[in-house]
């Protein structure tokens, strides 16, 4: 073991209060520290996702009080995975996003990366921690980091996408608290595993009282259908890499969020069955929404929606299959809906409002982005060979062994629909005649580098998906096995 | 008995101060309504046991909050509808 | 305090933080000016934090300090330090989101120069 | 119309958490028969291992000192977005906003009362372990004495430089202490300096060490917040 999970909020932390002192020193260190950090964040959560696989969930003391009293992180093969994945991607972030700010000034650049970097701990934070409140801050945390960066260009919109935002945030927080302080009245604990073992002795009416609170807040940030409001706002009027990260950072972290509070604290029957109407419902008013959008950003901003419903769907199923399902369809929606933003921003990259039509006839112009493009939107639909293939075969595999013939159709016609609206763009990108006015700006060096390791990926898990479906199996295994995980952190002895 | 009119008394303070401060159109007496909310929450933290969060809350709810809504109002404008009467000081 | 009054006490203490948090939802959810808006969700957050701490006062109990010459048993007689030291907490990232909420309206007005939602709709709600 | 809907579905949620509420009852100990709740735990170690008067400083920064750490990053990511969200290009930055410009009697008042504030404010933060306050308390006293000094005095600044080193150090104080917790063979944030007898100034091992820290931070950040959006 080359280090423990608290090294993840630690580090960052410390650079963060490190950036602005640095800055004063050589400014270009602003731009390269939350790199190395997050280089540094990736080995040691590559090494540590090693050693879980071989040796059980790490459990972290903080503060020397072992769980029930004090916070405790707990990286298991499933938070790992989730925690592996972000920080990957927010390395290729970080990476496409390295030098495209040159014409930013030097103060909000100095910014972006520390809010970006601070985007993530919030994130690897909700994942890694143990305790509900200490949950709540992180997700302040992320919050408050995704209302900066949405507003970050001053020339657009961007200030009222944020204000959507922030104004969602802050109900969700009040929500959560609420909720929260129900179960501390009532168990007198904040620690998650301790909640789970006690939670047989509370009223089902608070039960069910504080999880419609839990669901309303997360589904907030988790865009599930009625409050997701802010989504293709944000999406939209933020940068491109930023987009990316919340699709594949922060949309996930609070999936699991809401994962967390179904499958591991309440022992609610009827949850599953919420989460497939959730699901569905979100799955189908999205792309039903994706298929009349005229913008490029907020298309996929609904068909990022729509793919979240589908996770909601597959974590429904209750089974591990649908549980592994469930993980494989995050990962690729992490890894394809980000080389989507990043290679669909340079595609619009020179209009202002960002409509479909301008990308027309790209392809001649911008080759191998347009080919990019079209690969996430080949793969996304879930046609063979490519990695989006695998995980709506699993949906499939799933419903069927828990005899949703009703979902599998559903299923089958949504993504019916995603092929129209995907294949509309890579239909006007290669097959139109450009417009002479639109100008196009070529990717830089590290954007293209950051497209084509994504690129990569989505074919190399197309053609071998074994790569992951063995970390995905025993993370899957690992959830439904919830009374490992509170024996676990319990009999902790310090 | 002293305690329980004086609760009384400030939770129905507090509710139509509340009601206030949602209602009325000039948006500088809703704040201040705001800020009478916070302080009559820190004085009720005090007697529900609380002094820490009560120190806390007539810091932060009652100076800084409000100032700073003030200074928004300063920066935009003082009343709910009408756009053209914007907030000017006397400046000597 | 006599339990009779008390009783009342309980339906008063929470039913006031509830109202005011619907009295806030529904100024946020309402009103026009984002000022407004802003306005309702810190009044959320004042009957939020005031639940909180009421949730769990202890009738008779003392704050949470021991003084100079405690007595053992004295912590049976102490309020639950615990959601105060949440609402601490609460508060203080309460201001952090209104501080960049009123950042954000002065940016809406430095473009628009009108605090109206239904002026400033760029984008669909 | 919307007004009405809006209306019931406030008078919906209002009685759904209300009649929560009242079930769970005012005045009285909460949990469930049968629980230990960890406050319980939290009274006993504070006066026997930590040493602390103050119990709700002991949890904020030791039991629950990973919440501050995230709460101090609140603020400071704050302040960061309010710098990314209000910037402006260098030679649009005007003239300080001013509220109102100030009289004789309220110029010399505040300069009367500025060490005052800033003299209680730091003994609210250092004396956090034994009395009510502590670090986000005193920090915010002293942030107010800091407003009432550019609100009365057009030309008085605070360096933002120095307010961002001072923000920076003592951030780096506070998750250098936990991570000197976690050299020191123990955990994150765990204490490591000798404990001390009860209700003594230099008591509570690293609680005071930690409290002054985010004392200096938080002034440092509320007065960058109100400096920020004064201009």
């Amino acid at each position: 073991m080359v280090g423990t999970p608290v090294l993840f909020v630690a580090i960052p932390l410390m650079a963060a209060f490190l950036i602005p002192l640095l800055g004063m020193i050589w400014k270009e260190l602003v731009r390269i520290v939350p790199g190395l950090v997050l280089i540094y964040l990736l080995i040691l959560a590559v090494n540590l996702l090693n050693y879980v696989m071989v040796h059980g969930p790490i459990v972290e003391v903080i503060a020397g009080w072992a769980p029930p009293i004090g916070i405790n992180l707990v990286f298991s093969t499933f938070s790992g995975f989730l925690v592996t994945l972000m920080v990957f991607l927010g390395l290729l972030i970080w990476l496409y996003s390295y030098r495209f700010k040159r014409n930013v000034d030097y103060e909000p650049a100095k910014k972006y990366f520390l809010l970006l970097m601070m985007l993530i701990t919030g994130s690897v934070g909700i994942v890694l921690t143990g305790d509900i409140f200490n949950m709540f801050v992180f997700i302040e945390i992320t919050g408050i980091s995704g209302y900066a960066l949405t507003a970050f260009y001053t020339g657009r919109n961007s200030a009222e996408a944020s204000f959507k935002y922030i104004f969602l945030g802050s109900l969700a927080s009040a929500f959560l608290l609420l909720a929260i302080m129900i179960i501390y009245s009532q168990l007198g604990t904040l620690n998650m595993a301790d909640i789970a073992s006690k939670i047989h002795l509370m009223k089902p009416g608070y039960k069910i009282a504080s999880m419609i609170f839990f669901i309303t807040a997360l589904g907030i940030e988790a865009e599930i259908f009625p409050l997701n409001g802010w989504a293709p706002d944000a999406y939209s009027e933020a940068p491109g890499p930023v987009g990316a990260a919340f699709a594949g950072i922060v949309v996930k972290a609070s999936v699991y969020a809401i994962i967390r509070y179904t499958y591991t604290i309440f022992d609610l029957t009827g949850t599953y069955d919420l989460l497939i109407i959730l699901g569905m419902i979100t799955l189908i008013i999205a792309e039903v929404l994706a298929i009349r959008q005229e913008k490029l950003k907020r298309m996929l901003a609904y068909s990022s929606i729509g793919q979240m419903g589908l996770v909601f769907v597959a974590f429904g199923f209750g089974t591990e299959e649908g549980v592994f399902a469930a993980l494989f369809l995050m990962f690729n929606h992490a890894i394809i809906k980000s080389l989507l933003f990043f290679s669909g921003s340079y595609l619009v990259y020179n209009s202002k409002e960002k409509y479909i039509r301008e990308t027309n006839g790209m392809a001649k112009y911008l080759p191998l982005t347009s080919f990019l493009f079209a690969l996430g939107a080949f793969s996304i639909v879930g046609l063979p060979p490519f990695a989006g293939f695998w995980s709506k075969l699993a949906v499939l595999t799933a419903a069927a062994d828990s005899n949703m013939i009703l979902i599998m159709t559903l299923v089958l016609m949504v993504s019916v629909v995603e092929l129209v609206y995907y294949m509309r763009v890579v239909n006007r990108v290669y097959f139109f005649k450009k417009d002479e006015n639109m100008e196009t700006t070529r990717p830089t060096y590290n954007g293209m580098l950051a497209m084509l390791v994504l690129g990569a990926i989505i074919i190399v898990i197309g053609f071998y998906p074994d790569a992951v479906t063995g970390i995905l199996h025993k993370a899957s295994a690992e959830l439904m096995d919830k009374s490992h995980y509170i024996k676990e952190v319990l009999t902790l002895n310090k | 008995m002293i305690y329980f009119i004086l609760i009384i008394f400030l939770l129905l303070l507090m509710i139509g101060a509340a009601i206030y401060a949602v209602n009325q159109k000039d948006l500088l007496y809703a704040v201040i309504a705001t800020g009478i909310i916070s302080l009559i929450l820190s004085i009720l933290f005090y007697l529900l046991q609380a002094p820490d969060v009560a120190l806390t809350e007539a810091a932060i709810g009652v100076a800084l909050t409000t100032i700073i809504f003030i200074i928004t109002i300063r920066n935009t404008v003082r009343y709910e509808e009408e756009e053209k009467t914007k907030f000017k000081s006397e400046v000597k | 305090m006599d339990n009779t009054l008390f009783e009342y006490l309980d339906y008063a203490v929470y039913g006031t933080a509830i109202l005011v948090m619907a009295i806030g939802l529904y100024g946020a959810l309402v009103k026009k000016s984002l000022l407004k808006i802003v306005i309702g969700l810190s009044i959320i957050d004042s009957g939020l934090n005031f639940l909180i701490v009421a949730l769990n006062y202890y009738k008779g109990g003392t704050a949470p300090i021991f003084s100079q010459g405690y007595l053992d048993g004295s912590t049976k007689l102490m309020v639950d330090p615990v959601p105060q030291a949440l609402v601490l907490t609460a508060i203080v990232i309460g201001f952090g989101v209104t501080a960049v909420a009123l950042s954000l309206v002065i940016r809406l007005y430095r473009h628009h120069h009108t605090l109206n939602i239904d002026q400033i709709k760029d984008l669909k709600w | 119309m919307k007004k009405v809907l809006i209306i019931l579905l406030l008078a919906v949620v209002g009685y759904f958490t209300a009649s929560t509420f009242f079930d769970i009852g005012f005045g009285q100990q909460p949990f469930v028969e049968g629980v230990k709740p960890v406050k319980d735990v939290y009274l006993d170690k504070t006066v026997s291992t930590l040493k602390v008067a103050n119990t709700v400083t002991s949890i904020v920064v030791n039991f629950r000192g990973f919440d501050t750490l995230g709460e101090v990053t609140v603020l400071f990511l704050a302040v960061t977005a309010l710098g990314s969200i209000l910037y402006k290009k260098r030679h649009q930055v005007g003239e300080r906003s001013v509220l109102f410009s100030a009289s004789k009697i309220v110029t010399s008042g505040s300069k009367l009362l500025f060490p005052a504030i800033v003299l209680l404010g730091a003994y609210v933060f250092i004396h956090g372990h034994l009395s009510p306050g502590g670090g986000f308390q005193g920090g915010v006293i002293i942030a107010t004495g800091f407003l009432l000094m550019l609100l009365a005095y057009e030309n008085f600044s605070v360096g933002h430089t120095g307010l961002s080193i001072i923000e920076s150090l003592a951030g780096i104080t506070f998750a250098g202490v936990g991570l000197l917790g976690m050299i020191n063979g123990g955990t994150f944030l765990e204490n490591f300096l000798p404990t001390g007898v009860l209700n003594d100034l230099f008591s509570g091992g690293v609680i005071p060490i930690i409290y002054i820290a985010v004392g200096f931070k938080v002034t440092a950040e509320l007065t960058g917040v109100i400096y920020t959006v004064l201009h």
